[in-house]
């Protein structure tokens, strides 16, 4: 009966939903703010990809709070698994793997640094090239289980970029500005080095995703 | 008024560098957490002093909204900013030797920053940021007892938020459709022509389920009880005192800024009234102290939404009268709960071995049911005097329930108080921060109860600056820095 | 550019029914990185490419690594999930 | 500084005192010392006057006035705690186990809430006093713990249930006329239509019949006033269910109006609301009185009696006519004297003997002959026969009710006195009449700190009952206040033309007749000698010592199986409903909470939610 | 299906999210399992996600990338930030969950929501004190009509 009730409240939902959804102004949306960014943000940010420029500049405490979300998680992750039944995996992973990381390793590294460094350019940034670092370091650890990514030296990494990151938005506030205001100069619109400190904020997101999920994974995978 | 963010961004900061300064001390580890809350108070309270009430913005990133994001901080924003940090100092988790402890100090940080960024923060989306971040540390902190029930608890506690976050992101998602703005001054422009369709009553019913789930709203406050059971009562204290207030804050911006139609107001009185109903009548029947505190919260937050349903300035001073009240009241009930244990008949006799528990207990006891000369009979006052003006079938039904209620709290609270002071042979856990802190609590109430009329008229000052729309639209909009 | 959007979303649905219906629960972590996959897909099409990189990375590996190692620790990887099915 | 002032800083003081001085062996005597200062203090004041001080907060205003109506009453709170203070200062404070300091700061507690209940110059200041009274109550019931907290408790609930139907009423006519002052509600009372007034005179009826144990709310009361410790049972019994006839006399008389009452109908019926009102207060006489005649204690037996002359007061009170008001509020001094008397012999007898059980009690007069006296003379007035007080306030109500022409409430008064009268021949017959127990051999007389008081009010009853004039005075002038036709009367009694007593008549006529019968009596030699117990000759056999021919175990058996019938408990039944309803309730709030897969209610709830958006 | 008729993409898409939506609370509600759970909420999570994307979605409107060609009518960028921010919270939360999971096994020993709630309610009651958890037997409520107290029955 359980089942059954549940699949009526299911369809319900979904009658009910789409009855209101249709009233949405779909493909036509009123952008108040979307059009005035559009419109300011390669002059005033200098980054090719407005999306970047909305993530770091425009919204910067949005990804601020994001950046301490994960760290949250990361931390209450280790507080809850702190001391679970960590028996250590002695023992080598099989030789294809083993091989397969070795190679992996230093390509995903490159990859990784590539979508975090071109964050302003192209689709990408911090966060997508975390996880791939993330990656990279993982599938090592998979390989070698015994000497796994140190910790202290991940939560080192991680507690610095978080630092930098506000270092840098404090960095602004000090300098008579607001809190995350964009830095130094714009540089040429679509240069590697242009829209002033964006780079830098996305690589500090970067390093802090990638040692925290690198070390989010280490612990589950003990 | 740029300094508006460092207390957001400070706690932030020491957590983030607070593993790596682990390395370095564990003094440093251990003290550096409530030392920043001292100095972000201590901004805080400075900001309050330099404006003198007056409402100031402070936009991010130099963006003025509604581009940017922008924190606007009025004489009500400020008191719940302040509220934040103080009392993570008097409830800070007792400290644990190493990793765990300094994890605990970090969380702890984290929930502090995110409740000072969401008591001042003025964009939606940002606001939903900073509340998934007060829940995602308070889901660590409650699991920090480590027993098996905690975790469970915890676990039925992530999925009724993260069901409750979902939500609440398809409520902004509904109202981005519609608007295409997340700033609330925006929204407040935008509101009267965009919002008066049934979507937009929708998008406020998705974001009503997700932020109401920290402000235990009927349908989505079912893990409140197994929680606060489970979790450490300091951290029950917590997330039943302040962060509720916090939640119950946005909702209140949301309300009075861009859903102020009645529809809005009818289903937050009809939910306020099940949660009042349901958590009352489930108080009568809990048999262990942390669960029937828990019923009782869920109970007096029914109130508060109850109040928040009343339209005007009136009506928003007696809510913010019954979130004060329980702001000062519950955390101090909870403390006391940590120097009792559990089960409701074994404390008889607490009334002669810790005779100041058992009378701060009555007291409180007294101020929750409304009992004249202390400030929940006013709190109750007002809300139940703003119920008759409406005088609608629903507010007339509301007065009728919300008086009924109050019996069955009087009786449930008594009976407590009745076996407290009975014969029996009692020793209760001996804990000086507990009693400290309901001490504390105590005194205010009574101070509180002492200056009523320069109380109650900061009150109604608090109320009618939050209720003006107008300043909050100019002031945010017009750019003023 | 219609009817490939059709065929995602009928896919992406039926993966995620598949997601509660199959029983051996890593066969539903890989229905959920299906899921991600084609949502990914989909962001793509609504020409949202800093989207779909993050769901695809984020989504479909990181979600799915997640959860596989979390059943390798539950210990209910691989065996034939005992009364899970309600 | 104020008469008024003076007396609430005095009543102050007096708790001050108690609560810093409560443990000392002295106490008792200083806290009668102080409640006689407030007496005083009381009747050098006039009957009106208002302080000098008054709270203001949340943009109300709380201030405190005397009229004439709580002068009266408050002569009344003050003197029955004078008595009752007196009563317990003595023997009975030393051999009291329980905490001395927390029950002499609840007794004074309860007179200064009383004060600031009675001198209440607003609605709002009329339900802070109406709370402090509660709760200050509350704390003199708990003291005793055990089966009295558990009484409290029942007390509370019905108390609390009380308060919030008031605050309910207050609110409604906040709204409806702007302010809390008396005239303001006066104003919008007038004015307003038949149901919202219905729904405010239910309100009020509830709110203040809660304490006056009015017919649903009474089954609080007995068990509460007798399981406190004996001079807040006799203070209790006195006056403080009275507090509930001042509210309702400044409501439903001063602020509605009788003629407003009779005016009201009660739709589809050709009864008036003052018919309504006058029933339930004359059920409120019958229906208690005979469960009077069950009760095995004798404190019982006596708090229900509270009961029905708290019913038989208001029906006096809402006949309306100048003199069975009078009647009504003349009766409040009569009982509070009468039942303070009985309350302190029989809570002498407990102190002497352990217990009150009349089924193991009996021939006490032998022992304590004063308490006896004292005893008799109260048994008197309760029941309404002259020379006593108690004859005169009846009296006036029974020709009220026939004046104006209410026959079968007259029924109902007298059918209320047949129970009174039978019930207290069983008090005075099972405790001191019959047979002396053999266990009882050695008791003596009560303490002469109790005997005192005890003899005193019974003279006061005495005294206001031959001349009832002393105290109609107060009487009249509270009628006054209230708006209601002023009684005419003089020292003796009442003159107006259509009813007229002159008790200095009938009381001389009544000794004159026993002194001609002493005078033929001894005139003609007649010697009385006495005639030991068992000098008796019963069933065909002298009585020796060992047997025991005095029963006087479940007295009125026949009676009691005759009307026991339909009476069994129907109102235990409806408390019983209500509280088994309400668990059943709770059962399922509870569940909510204890359901086992949160997310599914959670779907259905957000499917309604937006089901009711969308509509 | 004929050929003419093209399906509104956009309506289509709504579709796939709150279908994706109905899915993960049906499952959510559906589950026993804490694990089939989580997996239902990071479904429901996801169709919230894409709901908010096509919210910020307009016609023939292309990324906002700046690439050197002409400026063509470009996207809402800003749904797109705040999905950035939600796929990674719902990332970070699901670890959590994990993480409590693997704590809840080692605890009770097994992941079924049924018998985990009798579980928790013994070991609550048991730490509270509180006696045989008779639930029906309700606790001391309105002293009910144990017959007039002093009376004889």
């Amino acid at each position: 009966m359980h089942r059954i009730a549940t699949l009526l409240f299911a369809l319900g939902l979904g009658v009910l939903l789409l009855g209101l959804a249709a009233q949405l102004p779909l493909g036509a949306t009123p952008m108040a703010i979307g059009n005035e960014i559009l419109a300011r943000a390669p002059g005033e940010i200098g980054a090719a990809n407005i999306v970047t420029s909305v993530v770091l500049a425009y919204r910067g405490i949005d990804t601020l709070g994001e950046l301490a979300i994960l760290f949250a998680a990361a931390t209450a992750a280790g507080l809850v698994l702190g001391h679970a039944g960590s028996r250590s995996r002695n023992g080598e992973a099989g030789f294809i793997l083993r091989t397969g990381s070795d190679l992996l390793f230093p390509l995903l590294l490159t990859v990784g640094f590539y979508i975090v460094l071109h964050g302003h350019l192209t689709p990408g940034g911090g966060f997508q090239g975390g996880v791939v670092l993330a990656a990279a370091f993982f599938a090592s650890f998979l390989a070698r289980p015994s000497h796994r990514p140190g910790h202290g030296v991940i939560s080192l990494i991680e507690g610095l970029a978080g630092a930098a990151f506000i270092g840098i938005g404090l960095a602004a506030l000090a300098g008579g500005g607001a809190f995350l205001q964009p830095l130094l100069d714009r540089g040429m619109l679509g240069e590697l080095v242009s829209a002033g400190s964006l780079p830098l904020l996305y690589l500090a997101v970067g390093l802090k995703v990638g040692a925290e999920l690198a070390g989010l994974l280490a612990q589950l995978a003990e | 008024m740029n300094a508006l963010v460092l207390p957001v961004v400070l706690p932030l900061l020491t957590a983030f560098l607070l593993q790596p300064a682990g390395r370095l001390s564990a003094a440093l580890a251990r003290w550096a957490g409530p030392a920043v809350l001292l100095v972000c108070a201590g901004l805080l309270v400075q900001i309050a002093l330099l404006t003198g009430g007056e409402p100031v913005t402070a936009a991010i990133g130099g963006f003025a909204p509604p581009v940017g994001i922008v924190f606007y901080a009025d004489a009500l924003a400020l008191l719940m900013a302040i509220a934040v940090p103080v009392s993570a100092l008097l409830l800070w988790p007792r400290a644990e030797a190493g990793e765990a402890g300094v994890r605990q100090s970090a969380l702890m940080l984290l929930l502090v920053g995110s409740g000072t960024g969401m008591a001042l923060s003025g964009d939606l989306f940002n606001l939903y940021v900073f509340y998934e971040l007060l829940t995602v540390a308070s889901f660590g902190l409650a699991s920090a007892t480590g027993t098996g029930r905690a975790y469970v608890a915890t676990v039925r506690y992530v999925l009724v938020s993260g069901f409750g976050s979902l939500i609440a992101l398809a409520g902004i998602a509904l109202l981005y459709a519609q608007t295409g703005s997340l700033n609330l001054a925006q929204l407040a422009d935008l509101a009267p022509e965009r919002l008066a369709n049934p979507l937009g009553l929708a998008a406020f019913a998705c974001l009503l389920i997700g932020f109401g789930v920290k402000a235990e709203l009927f349908p989505v406050n079912n893990w409140v009880p197994d929680l606060y059971a489970c979790a450490g009562k300091p951290i029950s204290a917590l997330l039943a005192g302040v962060v509720s207030k916090l939640a119950v804050l946005v909702l209140l911006r949301l309300t009075v800024l861009v859903f102020d139609s009645p529809e809005a107001r009818e289903m937050l009185m009809v939910l306020g009234l099940a949660g009042l109903v349901t958590g009352e009548l489930a108080a009568w029947r809990a048999r262990d102290l942390p669960r029937l505190l828990a019923y009782s919260s869920i109970g007096q937050l029914g109130l508060l939404f109850v109040a928040l349903s009343l339209p005007g300035p009136a009506g928003l001073a007696a809510a913010l009268a019954v979130a004060l009240h329980h702001l000062l009241v519950k955390p101090a009930l909870f403390m006391l709960a940590e120097r009792w244990h559990g089960s409701l008949d074994k404390l008889a006799g607490a009334g002669r071995a810790s005779p100041l528990a058992a009378g701060l207990f009555t007291l409180f006891a007294l101020s929750l049911v409304g009992v004249p000369p202390l400030p929940g009979f006013w709190a109750k006052l007002l809300v139940l005097l703003e119920l008759a003006r409406g005088a609608g079938p629903f507010d007339l039904t509301a007065l009728a329930l919300v008086l009924a209620v109050t019996v069955v709290e009087a009786h449930y609270l008594f009976r407590l108080v009745g076996i407290l002071y009975s014969p029996g042979e009692f020793r209760d856990r001996h804990s000086p921060r507990a009693l400290a802190v309901a001490g504390l609590g105590g005194a205010v109430l009574v101070a509180a109860m002492l200056t009523l009329p320069a109380v109650s008229d900061a009150l109604a000052g608090l109320a009618s600056q939050a209720a003006d729309t107008a300043a909050y639209r100019t002031l945010t909009l017009g750019g003023g820095l | 550019m219609a009817w490939l959007v059709l065929l995602l979303v009928v896919l992406m649905l039926g993966a995620a029914v598949l997601v509660l219906l199959l029983d051996n629960l890593v066969a539903a972590v890989a229905a959920a990185s299906v899921v991600s996959l084609l949502l990914s897909v989909l962001f793509a099409l609504l020409a949202a490419p800093d989207v779909a990189l993050t769901e695809a990375a984020v989504g479909a590996g990181l979600s799915g690594a997640v959860l596989a190692l979390g059943l390798r620790r539950l210990g209910l990887a691989g065996i034939k999930a005992e009364d899970d099915h309600a | 500084m104020t008469p008024l002032d003076t007396l609430y800083l005095a009543s102050a003081a007096t708790l001050a005192a108690m609560l810093v001085l409560g443990d000392w062996r002295r106490a008792g005597v200083l806290a009668t010392l102080m409640y006689g200062v407030q007496l005083a203090l009381l009747f050098t004041m006039q009957r009106t006057g208002s302080t000098s001080f008054d709270l203001s907060a949340l943009g109300f205003e709380l201030s405190w006035r005397f009229d004439a109506l709580s002068w009266f009453f408050a002569v009344v709170t003050l003197g029955t705690a004078f008595f009752a203070s007196w009563y317990g200062a003595g023997e009975w404070l030393r051999a009291y186990t329980g905490r001395r300091r927390l029950f002499q700061s609840a007794l004074a507690a309860n007179v200064f809430a009383m004060l600031l209940l009675l001198g209440s110059g607003d609605l709002l200041t009329l339900f802070v006093g109406w709370e402090a009274t509660s709760w200050a109550g509350f704390l003199l019931m708990a003291l005793a713990g055990g089966l009295a907290r558990d009484a409290a408790l029942r007390y509370l609930v019905y108390a609390m249930a009380g308060a919030m139907a008031l605050l309910g009423a207050l609110v409604v006519l906040f709204q409806a006329g702007g302010s809390f002052s008396y005239e303001a509600a006066r104003a919008t009372l007038a004015a307003m239509a038949p149901g919202p007034l219905w729904a405010l005179i239910i309100l009020f009826g509830l709110g203040f019949g809660a304490k006056l144990a009015l017919l649903p709310l009474h089954l609080w009361q007995a068990a509460a006033y007798s399981e406190t410790p004996a001079p807040g049972s006799v203070f209790l019994g006195g006056v403080v269910g009275r507090m509930g006839l001042f509210a309702l006399a400044l409501v439903l008389v001063g602020l509605i109006g009788i003629p407003h009452l009779q005016a009201l109908a009660v739709p589809f019926t050709f009864l008036t609301a003052q018919d309504v009102v006058a029933w339930v207060a004359a059920l409120t006489v019958v229906l208690p009185t005979y469960t009077a005649l069950k009760q095995n204690d004798a404190r019982y037996l006596l708090a229900w009696h509270g009961i029905g002359q708290g019913g038989y007061m208001l029906l006096g009170l809402i006949v309306g006519s100048a003199l069975g008001s009078a009647g009504g509020l003349l009766h409040v001094i009569n009982y509070a004297a009468t039942q303070a008397t009985l309350l302190m012999v029989v809570f002498g007898v407990r102190h002497r003997v352990g217990h009150t059980d009349l089924n193991r009690l009996g021939g006490l007069v032998a022992r304590m002959p004063l308490s006896f006296l004292a005893l008799l003379l109260g048994i008197i007035s309760l029941a309404g026969l002259p020379p006593m007080s108690g004859f005169v306030s009846k009296w006036m109500v029974y020709s009220s009710l026939i004046q104006d022409g209410r026959p079968f409430l007259f029924l109902a008064a007298i059918v209320g006195t047949l129970g009174t009268i039978l019930s207290v021949y069983k008090l005075i017959h099972n405790l001191f009449l019959g047979q002396l127990r053999a266990e009882h051999e050695q008791l003596n007389e009560a303490p002469l700190s109790m005997l005192i008081p005890m003899l005193a009010t019974a003279t006061l009853a005495f005294v206001t009952g031959v001349a009832p004039g002393l105290v109609l005075g107060w009487v009249a002038d509270a009628q006054a206040a209230i708006g209601l036709p002023v009684i005419d009367y003089t020292l003796g009694g009442i003159a107006s033309p259509r009813a007229s007593l002159d008790m200095l008549w009938v009381v001389g006529v009544m000794f004159a007749g026993f002194g001609v019968g002493a005078l033929l009596f001894y005139g003609a030699g007649g010697k009385t000698h006495r005639v030991h117990q068992l000098d008796n000759y019963a069933g065909g056999h002298f009585l020796d010592a060992g047997m025991r021919y005095h029963y006087s175990d479940n007295f009125y058996a026949g009676l009691m199986h005759l009307i026991g019938g339909w009476y069994r408990g129907s109102f235990h039944w409806l408390e019983g409903a209500i509280g088994s309803g309400l668990s059943l309730v709770a059962q399922g709030a509870g569940g909510w909470y204890r359901a086992i897969n949160p997310a599914f209610y959670l779907l259905a709830a957000s499917v309604a939610l937006i089901a009711w958006v969308a509509l | 299906m004929d050929m003419t008729f093209a399906p509104d993409p956009l309506a289509l898409l709504v579709i796939g999210a709150l279908g994706l939506i109905v899915v993960g609370a049906a499952g959510l509600a559906f589950g026993r399992h804490l694990f089939r759970l989580v997996l239902a909420l990071g479904l429901a999570e996801a169709g919230a996600n894409l709901l908010l994307v096509i919210a910020g979605y307009r016609w023939d409107a292309v990324a906002p990338i700046l690439t050197g060609s002409a400026p063509a009518a470009m996207v809402d960028p800003v749904p797109q930030a705040l999905v950035l921010t939600a796929i990674v919270i719902g990332v970070g939360v699901q670890a959590l969950a994990v993480a409590l999971l693997v704590r809840v096994k080692l605890a009770y020993g097994t992941l079924d929501l049924a018998e985990l709630k009798a579980l928790v309610e013994r070991d609550i009651r048991a730490a509270a004190g509180i006696g045989e958890p008779d639930s029906a037997q309700a606790p001391a409520t309105l002293p009910g009509p144990a017959g007039l107290i002093g009376e004889r029955p």
